[in-house]
């Protein structure tokens, strides 16, 4: 008795849950809801009219069936019938589960994964990224004008004159073409950022009403479990795996500590050529270790999201679009 | 010596080594084949038979390696419309390519005496003591000197580094022309003959015909549409050089440069520096100038020539405004860059211009291709031969 | 015997003289047809008489390419014709978009020719007063009284020839280009092509070519003929590179060659002249018109090539040769 | 009646999902190393108790539902239920023991020391502060600490050999702008005699481009080990929790394979590789700092190419080499692995199309 | 204190980890048959087949690579590697003689270029830097000294790539001996014995092609006929006898007429040695590798179906 009393309060619990997926009329929406408005009516009274249309249409086919004695239209009409049931079954399931999954990873992130991808996405390219470049960019103007110091001995037509800090001028080329890095690991941050916001905007609110329409269409069925497992995907993993990789960044940054640069370099040896070339290679070492830091987060962690969500989407689509024949 | 002998002398060798790897292979599939009767197993069977008619298909083309080739080798040459006795269409290619690098480097051989000129006296500074010279300055140590100094042609600066951006240019495309033409030879001499050889002979054994296709499909295609391609652009890869000249008639500069005495006998030449312009310039007093100070024309045009591209000739028509100094084919107008294309402009800039043509946009649209044929080519020789007919015939 | 190509320019008011055209393809294309059938029949007779299923079935394949190329053949001419003429005629009106293309790049060298020489005459007044210096090693004195405000006027003439050398050199290249493509599009790559087009080895060679022709031939110049009608006339450009020619005019050098006579005219062309605002206002038009030109002759073609090699990539698969991977490489090379 | 009662069980193990989802307090994952000084992190200990709970909550109710399918089946004698939920079984079973053997099989990683395998290998001291030889404390050479200290080694001596480059080429163009004028009386010369070494210097100034590159790519990878391990502290349980799951079984076993990709082999692969990639750029860089002892740095030295740049040139070379083209070869070896690991455990993780996006 | 994982024994190796996963699969094989267990012994069955194909695979890759070793040394006298690096350091000496001969030039080029010849006996009179216009050769030859150093660090990396090769790379084939003994990584351990047969193996070859090459053709490159600049540069060209004056007065195009044939003598062949041996060759290698390594993976990856040698079990 006790575990039917605790299956129907819990059964309740879900349905009251189900209602809060879809988002009120006016933004600001909270997180992870799915768009009531579709174009005018709203895509459940879209779906429902779709559906109905498609009852009357099987019936019509039915009915030609039996005037004209089609078998074989019969078993087809069968078949579309238990997919349309299985469509309303997924559609049903999709609405209950999706907002359970967002309240756990929700719970699981500390706040909206959308919001914590774009603070650790902007605080890397406005703090880390940018005054890094300038910082380089500054050194390098330092190193020319430090490179083009001329001392002269006695007057030029009967004296030496030499450049003594020469050396700083290739210095200058390491950080111009560190500062040339910096300008494509920014970019590719903001593009991600930018991606960041376009999803939030259409994956739930365009995407997944259309692949829902579509699944419930015969032909389109594929079509449909693709997009619902594209905009699953890229709603709820692809953010996620950011707030993964900020977590990742936050425990390791204090277990790493690098040598200072006296330890390996021959100190007398520089300071006898030019008294600036120490100064400027502290300089260059410690913006290299920052670079160090910042390229793993620009380059291998957004290759490891797409990897991730490439693969959940292949794997939902796989499921989504199947048709469930052999279990019936 | 062309291609196809250095090929037949190389095959000469090797050919016995590929007839030996397709027995030895025959061999192995035939043990196979007995073993797969006696335990009579099908899937290894159709693998033993499949492998016989390859390894049949090797040794016919091992055998008839020679005949093949010089049959293409005729039927380049024919595209060619004709090759001298014994040369080959490689041989056609690389003598267009070796005149077109001649004509390249004596190019950048006159621009570069045109560089050496400029400099000689953009340069030239003059110094002219007012102060009482007392016998100090005579050593040097003259303490007292004031005066003036100016470098009259300090302007020539500007053509300097308009030439220096040019070389800049002119370094990597001179390179690339010489690439070019060592790549064609070295198809010809090595690359050729040993890539087909090797290819065919890998071809013979099971696991490694995909890259013995390959090999014999590279070969194949640089032998033909690599040299084929330089055939059919050889229009773009005709070059004529010529010297620059400063049409501007400066009189001063004709009295001060010696008269006719200006190299390459014109009058017109531009910053031209002569002994005698040259002493009146450092011995004070003498009021004329070393070279002359007309406009820089021939960064733009090299000079004029008869009626030709002086400003305002004659075969110029109207097109909405924009004045097209173009004359019917055959119109002595403007000089013939390449491939009947006539330009009034040909001075140094636009030369550098036209030279990235033939220099780095058409070797890249010729590797295109030839990777193209490559990539449908080695599927067909790389074992899965598609006319399983014809092999089955054989 | 093909490869000799008569290489014109673009004279005849329509794009494509398909006279000319057709007596340069028509032998060509009746080799490839001939070819093409003659390999099918011999290969079918063999399969037949020796009953070689494979072959036969092989055979029907190859026979639907050759018809396939036969259809290419026959209509190509009259598909560029329609698609060019009168395909340009309704785009931009009844001109010839080579010829339009050809004025256009000769208009800008028209242009960039005065700017050059004028700027350099400008420059070489400017930097000799520049040069100007009063030494006196008594009051240990080594100072060039016009090099301060002179040498800003300099700096900006050089920076402007510059551009020009950039620009000359773009643009006389883009010339070059133009020609190839009005010449080996339709008489050097569209015939080899087809003629590859019939062997099944080198099909994909053959499909690229026909690609690169149809591409480089149709899709280049039409970017030119937009870009024409947007750009303003070489005269305007001329009268401003004059003005600024003129600007330092009535300066007579030779008085300096000897001596420093006229010491009062060098710093009076130094202080008016070289600082007039006629110099300053004539050489920034010239510059705003460069900056112009430079993204005419430099983004706009390499935009045009990228299309153009794209349209290449996708009906290349369409003739026959599969360059998604290397075409790819290569755009990214270019 | 039948698919009424299948919708309520789906109802029923989504609310035990539900309930069942214990998260520390905070709400927010707190994330620590797999592995510190030598044996599994206290972090990752605590963090597994909890999603160790879960993924045998996970795993026992695919197990309940299934065994309830395949009485289902038995009933209406239905061949393809028995089947299926013989199969989730078998997977939830299998995610089960899967579970039990983690902590075995990290621990075991992280306290295996390479130096039993034969390998003399250069570790870290459990005490961050002290060097290597010297520790006190004892040592931990499990496969992330021996390839982050050869990571470290290699770094040091490209940074050697760095400075060394920056300190010919500055010496070189310091030289080449001296200018010496020899005319007494007015009437002579004006020459900068070492002009050449200009040119000399600007080809130096691309080999320590090369080195620096070099340089911070080691860096990088010393970051990207220590990342694995908090990435396989992430990805690990997720995975095995989806992989039970028949829905998400293919993304949860391509999960699995890219935490064990990353956290076991891609450290494998770096001990192996950089093991024998160090020992010769070491050896090449300790022979050009004697070289160049020997040679000195006077231009007037004949043997200035053979003793000065040629050993530079090899140095830069191996360098390049070694720190540019190796890690390509071995990231290619390591996507290999991971594809067939995930073909076998679940989706194919497919990152072929990715490296034509990039 | 070098740290090198010298398990230079591979092929021990390789044929200990191999007869260890056999013993393994047998042992499983006499459990299943023992204890009536049809399903474990089918699936042992399976795995002894697998087993046996790694067995067969690495006996077949030691006899062929050390077959390939023997012929080597008898034709040649070296092992493909020897070869390999023999002709890596012939073309970076040949490189470093380039080197050498291109900074003498600078140094007398640099000088000239930069010499001011001052002529003011009395502070009056003129400087002038005749010889600033050889700026284009200097570029060339600051250019040509680039280029040839950095061939010469590549061709140093590739040497070093070359040993990396065979004294360390061996490794991976007995790891991947051992993931294919495992259903689920035999894929992996497919792709390892690929690369590594595809590397240990085949690169060498490649190399030693490169090096026929090399010795075959590089005599043919150097008859490069020079006619018309260096008759020029005397003075004793063609244009010299219509205005002999010319010739003579013109000092500028003289001199650079003779600085110009003397650079383009000595470019000639370095972009031979950079383009072709230092780029072209080596870029070849290594795509026809991966190429190969593409096809064995394929191979060896798949389950290799020899279920049809079963009949001799």
């Amino acid at each position: 008795m006790r575990i039917s009393y605790v299956l129907t309060t819990i059964f309740l619990l879900c349905t009251v849950r189900a209602a809060d997926i879809v988002c009120p009329a006016t933004p600001p929406y909270p997180p992870c809801c799915v768009s009531s408005e579709f174009w005018s009516g709203g895509w459940i009274y879209i779906s429902s009219v779709a559906m109905i249309t498609i009852i009357l249409l099987l019936s019509v086919v039915y009915m030609l069936s039996k005037i004209f004695v089609k078998h074989e239209w019969e078993i087809w009409i069968k078949d579309e019938a238990y997919q349309i049931l299985i469509s309303i079954v997924l559609i049903i399931t999709l609405v209950i589960v999706l907002s359970a999954i967002c309240n756990v990873f929700t719970t699981l992130a500390g706040n909206d994964p959308f919001l914590i991808a774009h603070n650790y996405l902007n605080s890397l390219i406005w703090d880390k990224t940018l005054n890094m470049a300038t910082n380089t960019f500054q050194y390098s103007v330092l190193c020319q004008l430090l490179a083009a110091f001329r001392t002269q001995i006695g007057p030029v037509a009967l004296g030496v004159g030499f450049n003594q800090n020469a050396g700083l001028r290739a210095v200058a080329v390491c950080f111009d073409f560190i500062y040339a890095l910096t300008a494509g690991i920014s970019a590719s941050l903001m593009v991600q950022d930018i991606g960041l916001s376009i999803i939030q905007a259409f994956a739930f609110r365009i995407m997944l009403p259309i692949g829902i329409i579509f699944r419930i269409f015969p032909f389109f069925r594929k079509a449909g479990g693709f997009l619902i497992a594209l905009s699953l995907g890229l709603y709820i993993v692809y953010p996620l795996c950011f707030v993964m990789n900020k977590m990742v960044v936050d425990s390791i940054v204090s277990g790493i500590s690098l040598p200072a640069l006296e330890t390996y370099a021959e100190p007398f040896l520089l300071a006898v050529i030019s008294p600036f070339m120490p100064i400027a290679l502290i300089g260059l070492y410690t913006i290299m270790n920052q670079l160090a830091f910042l390229l793993p987060q620009a380059l291998f962690l957004p290759t490891l999201n797409l990897v991730i969500t490439l693969t959940f989407i292949k794997n939902a689509a796989r499921v989504l679009s199947q048709n469930f024949a052999e279990a019936y | 010596m062309t291609a196809a002998e250095l090929f037949q002398s190389v095959w000469s060798n090797w050919q016995a080594v590929a007839i030996a790897a397709a027995v030895l292979s025959i061999l192995f599939t035939s043990i196979a084949y007995s073993l797969a009767t006696v335990f009579k197993l099908k899937s290894l069977q159709l693998w033993v038979k499949d492998e016989l008619y390859q390894a049949l298909a090797s040794a016919f083309i091992a055998g008839a390696a020679v005949i093949i080739i010089t049959a293409i080798s005729n039927f380049s040459c024919s595209l060619t419309g004709g090759c001298a006795a014994g040369q080959d269409h490689m041989d056609v290619a690389i003598t267009i390519m070796d005149t077109m690098k001649e004509n390249v480097i004596t190019q950048v051989q006159y621009m570069f005496d045109l560089s050496m000129r400029v400099g000689m006296i953009t340069e030239m500074g003059k110094y002219y003591d007012f102060s009482v010279g007392n016998v100090a300055c005579l050593v040097g140590l003259c303490s007292t000197a004031t005066g003036f100094s100016w470098y009259y042609w300090a302007g020539g600066s500007m053509i300097l580094d308009s030439l220096d951006y040019a070389f800049g240019l002119l370094i990597p495309v001179i390179s690339s022309f010489i690439a070019q033409l060592y790549v064609l030879q070295l198809i010809k001499t090595a690359l050729f003959p040993s890539l087909l050889a090797m290819g065919i002979i890998l071809r013979t054994f099971f696991f490694t015909r995909k890259v013995g296709g390959l090999l014999m499909a590279i070969a194949l295609a640089l032998y033909t549409i690599y040299p084929l391609m330089y055939i059919m652009l050889q229009p773009y890869f005709t070059f004529t050089p010529h010297d620059f000249y400063y049409p501007e008639n400066d009189v001063s500069a004709t009295i001060m440069c010696g008269g006719s005495f200006v190299p390459h006998g014109d009058a017109d030449h531009p910053f031209c520096i002569g002994i005698p312009g040259t002493l009146t310039y450092i011995i004070p007093g003498l009021p004329t100038s070393a070279a002359n100070t007309g406009e820089a024309t021939f960064m733009f045009k090299n000079g004029c020539r008869n009626n030709g591209d002086c400003l305002g000739g004659s075969t110029c028509e109207n097109i909405n405004g924009q004045k097209m100094c173009h004359g019917p084919p055959g119109s002595d107008y403007g000089s013939d860059v390449y491939a009947g294309m006539l330009s009034p402009y040909n001075g140094v800039l636009p030369t550098v211009g036209y030279l990235l043509v033939p220099g780095v946009f058409l070797p890249l649209l010729i590797i295109l291709v030839t990777i193209s044929f490559i990539k449908v080519l080695s599927p067909q020789l790389g074992g899965d031969i598609e006319i399983t007919g014809l092999t089955r015939f054989i | 015997m093909m490869l000799s190509m008569w290489w014109t320019e673009p004279w005849s008011m329509t794009p494509v003289s398909v006279q000319g055209v057709w007596n340069v393809w028509q032998p060509v294309a009746l080799v490839a047809v001939v070819t093409a059938f003659l390999i099918v029949a011999l290969a079918y007779m063999i399969g037949v008489s020796f009953n070689l299923a494979g072959l036969r079935k092989w055979a029907k394949v190859e026979f639907y390419q050759a018809l396939a190329s036969a259809i290419l053949v026959a209509f190509l001419v009259l598909m560029m014709d329609t698609m060019l003429n009168e395909g340009f005629q309704t785009m931009i009106g009844s001109i010839n978009p080579y010829k339009k293309a050809y004025a256009y790049l000769d208009g800008v060298m028209d242009s960039l020719y005065p700017i050059y020489t004028s700027v350099y005459k400008a420059n070489f007044i400017a930097e000799f007063i520049k040069s100007i210096g009063i030494y006196s090693n008594g009051m240990g004195l080594d100072y060039a009284p016009f090099e301060l405000f002179t040498s800003p006027i300099v700096e900006y003439l050089h920076f402007e020839a510059h551009i020009v050398t950039v620009a000359a050199i773009i643009t006389s290249t883009q010339r070059a280009l133009l020609h190839l493509f009005y010449n080996a599009g339709f008489t050097v790559f569209i015939p080899a092509g087809v003629l590859l087009r019939i062997f099944p080895w080198t099909r994909g060679a053959g499909g690229l070519l026909i690609a690169i022709g149809m591409g480089l031939a149709i899709v280049y110049p039409t970017m030119f003929t937009f870009v024409a009608m947007m750009s303003e006339n070489s005269s305007e450009v001329k009268n401003k590179a004059t003005e600024l020619g003129n600007s330092i005019g009535g300066f007579d050098m030779t008085k300096f060659g000897a001596c420093a006579c006229d010491f009062q005219s060098a710093s009076d062309v130094a202080t008016t002249k070289v600082l007039s605002p006629q110099l300053r206002n004539s050489s920034a038009w010239l510059l705003g018109w460069l900056s112009g030109i430079w993204l005419k002759i430099f983004y706009y073609p390499m935009l045009v090539l990228l299309v153009t090699f794209t349209f290449i990539r996708t009906i290349s698969p369409l003739l026959g040769a599969d360059i998604t991977e290397i075409g790819q490489g290569l755009v990214h090379l270019l | 009646m039948n698919i009424l009662r299948k919708a309520l069980l789906c109802m029923v193990l989504l609310a035990l999902l539900l309930s069942g989802c214990v998260v520390n307090s905070d709400g927010t994952m707190a994330v620590s190393p797999a592995c510190s000084s030598g044996t599994v992190s206290s972090g990752f200990q605590t963090m597994w108790e909890s999603w160790q709970g879960i993924a045998f909550l996970a795993g026992s109710t695919v197990f309940i539902i299934s065994i309830l399918a395949y009485t289902l089946g038995y009933a209406l004698m239905h061949r393809k239920v028995i089947m299926w939920a013989k199969e989730q079984m078998q997977e939830a079973c299998l995610s089960m023991v899967i579970v039990l053997f983690v902590i075995g099989l990290v621990s075991f990683l992280c306290s295996l020391d390479l130096r039993t395998l034969g390998m003399e290998v250069s570790c870290i001291c459990t005490d961050p502060a002290e060097v290597y030889p010297a520790c006190t404390t004892g040592t931990s050479c499990n496969f992330v600490n021996v390839g982050y200290g050869m990571l470290m080694e290699m770094y040091k001596n490209i940074m050697g050999g760095f400075l060394t480059v920056t300190a010919i080429q500055s010496l070189l163009s310091a030289l080449s702008t001296t200018t010496y004028g020899y005319a007494p009386g007015g009437v002579g010369f004006v020459v900068s005699p070492l002009g050449a070494l200009g040119d000399i210097a600007t080809s130096l100034r691309d080999g320590m481009i090369v080195l620096m590159t070099s340089a911070i790519l080691t860096l990088t990878q010393m970051i990207l080990l220590k990342m694995t391990e908090s990435l396989f502290v992430i990805l690990f349980p997720i995975g095995i929790i989806l992989r039970s799951f028949g829905a998400s079984r293919g993304f949860g076993g391509g999960l699995i394979a890219i935490a064990l990709g990353l956290f076991l082999f891609y450290p494998l692969m770096v001990v192996l590789f950089y093991g024998s990639v160090l020992g010769s750029i070491q050896a090449d860089y300790s022979s050009m700092t004697t070289s160049l002892q020997g040679q000195g740095l006077d231009a007037s030295n004949s043997n200035w190419f053979g003793g000065l740049l040629w050993p530079v040139a090899g140095f830069i070379g191996k360098a390049m080499v070694g720190a540019i083209f190796i890690p390509i070869l071995m990231f290619m070896v390591l996507i290999a692995f991971i594809k067939g690991l995930s073909t076998a455990l679940g989706e194919e993780v497919d990152a072929s199309n990715l490296t034509r996006l990039i | 204190m070098p740290i090198v994982v010298s398990w230079a024994e591979w092929q021990a190796i390789t044929l200990a980890v191999v007869s260890l996963m056999f013993s393994l699969v047998s042992l499983a094989y006499m459990i299943g048959t023992g204890f009536h267990l049809p399903k474990l012994q089918g699936w042992a069955k399976d795995e002894l087949y697998q087993a046996l194909a790694s067995l067969l695979l690495a006996v077949l890759l030691i006899t062929f690579i050390s077959t390939i070793d023997t012929t080597m040394t008898t034709i040649y006298g070296k092992d493909p590697f020897d070869i390999a690096r023999d002709y890596v350091n012939t073309v970076t000496a040949g490189l470093g003689t380039f080197f050498t001969g291109f900074v003498a030039y600078d140094v007398y080029f640099q000088l000239f270029k930069s010499a001011v010849l001052k002529a003011m006996p009395s502070q009056t009179g003129f400087d002038i830097n005749p010889l600033i216009g050889l700026a284009p050769l200097t570029a060339m030859l600051s250019l040509s000294i680039e280029a040839t150093l950095g061939a010469m660090a590549l061709l140093f990396g590739m040497s070093a790539f070359i040993s990396f090769i065979q004294y360390q790379l061996s490794i991976i084939l007995p790891i991947g001996m051992v993931l294919r003994a495992f259903p689920f990584s035999r894929a992996a351990g497919g792709a390892l014995i690929a690369v590594f047969l595809g590397f240990y193996v085949f690169y060498p070859f490649f190399w030693v092609f490169d090096s026929y090459i090399y010795s075959d053709v590089t005599a043919a490159m150097y008859a490069f006929p020079l006619a018309n600049t260096a008759t020029t540069a005397l003075g004793i060209g063609s244009e010299c006898i219509q205005c002999p004056m010319c010739c003579v007065a013109n000092v500028p195009d003289l001199s650079g007429n003779m600085f110009l044939s003397i650079i383009m003598n000595l470019t000639y062949p370095v972009i031979y040695y950079i383009f072709i041996l230092a780029l072209l060759l080596p870029l070849f290698n290594v795509i026809m590798v991966l190429i190969l390594i593409n096809e064995l993976a394929k191979i060896f990856g798949s389950e290799i179906d020899i279920s049809g040698l079963s009949g001799l079990i």
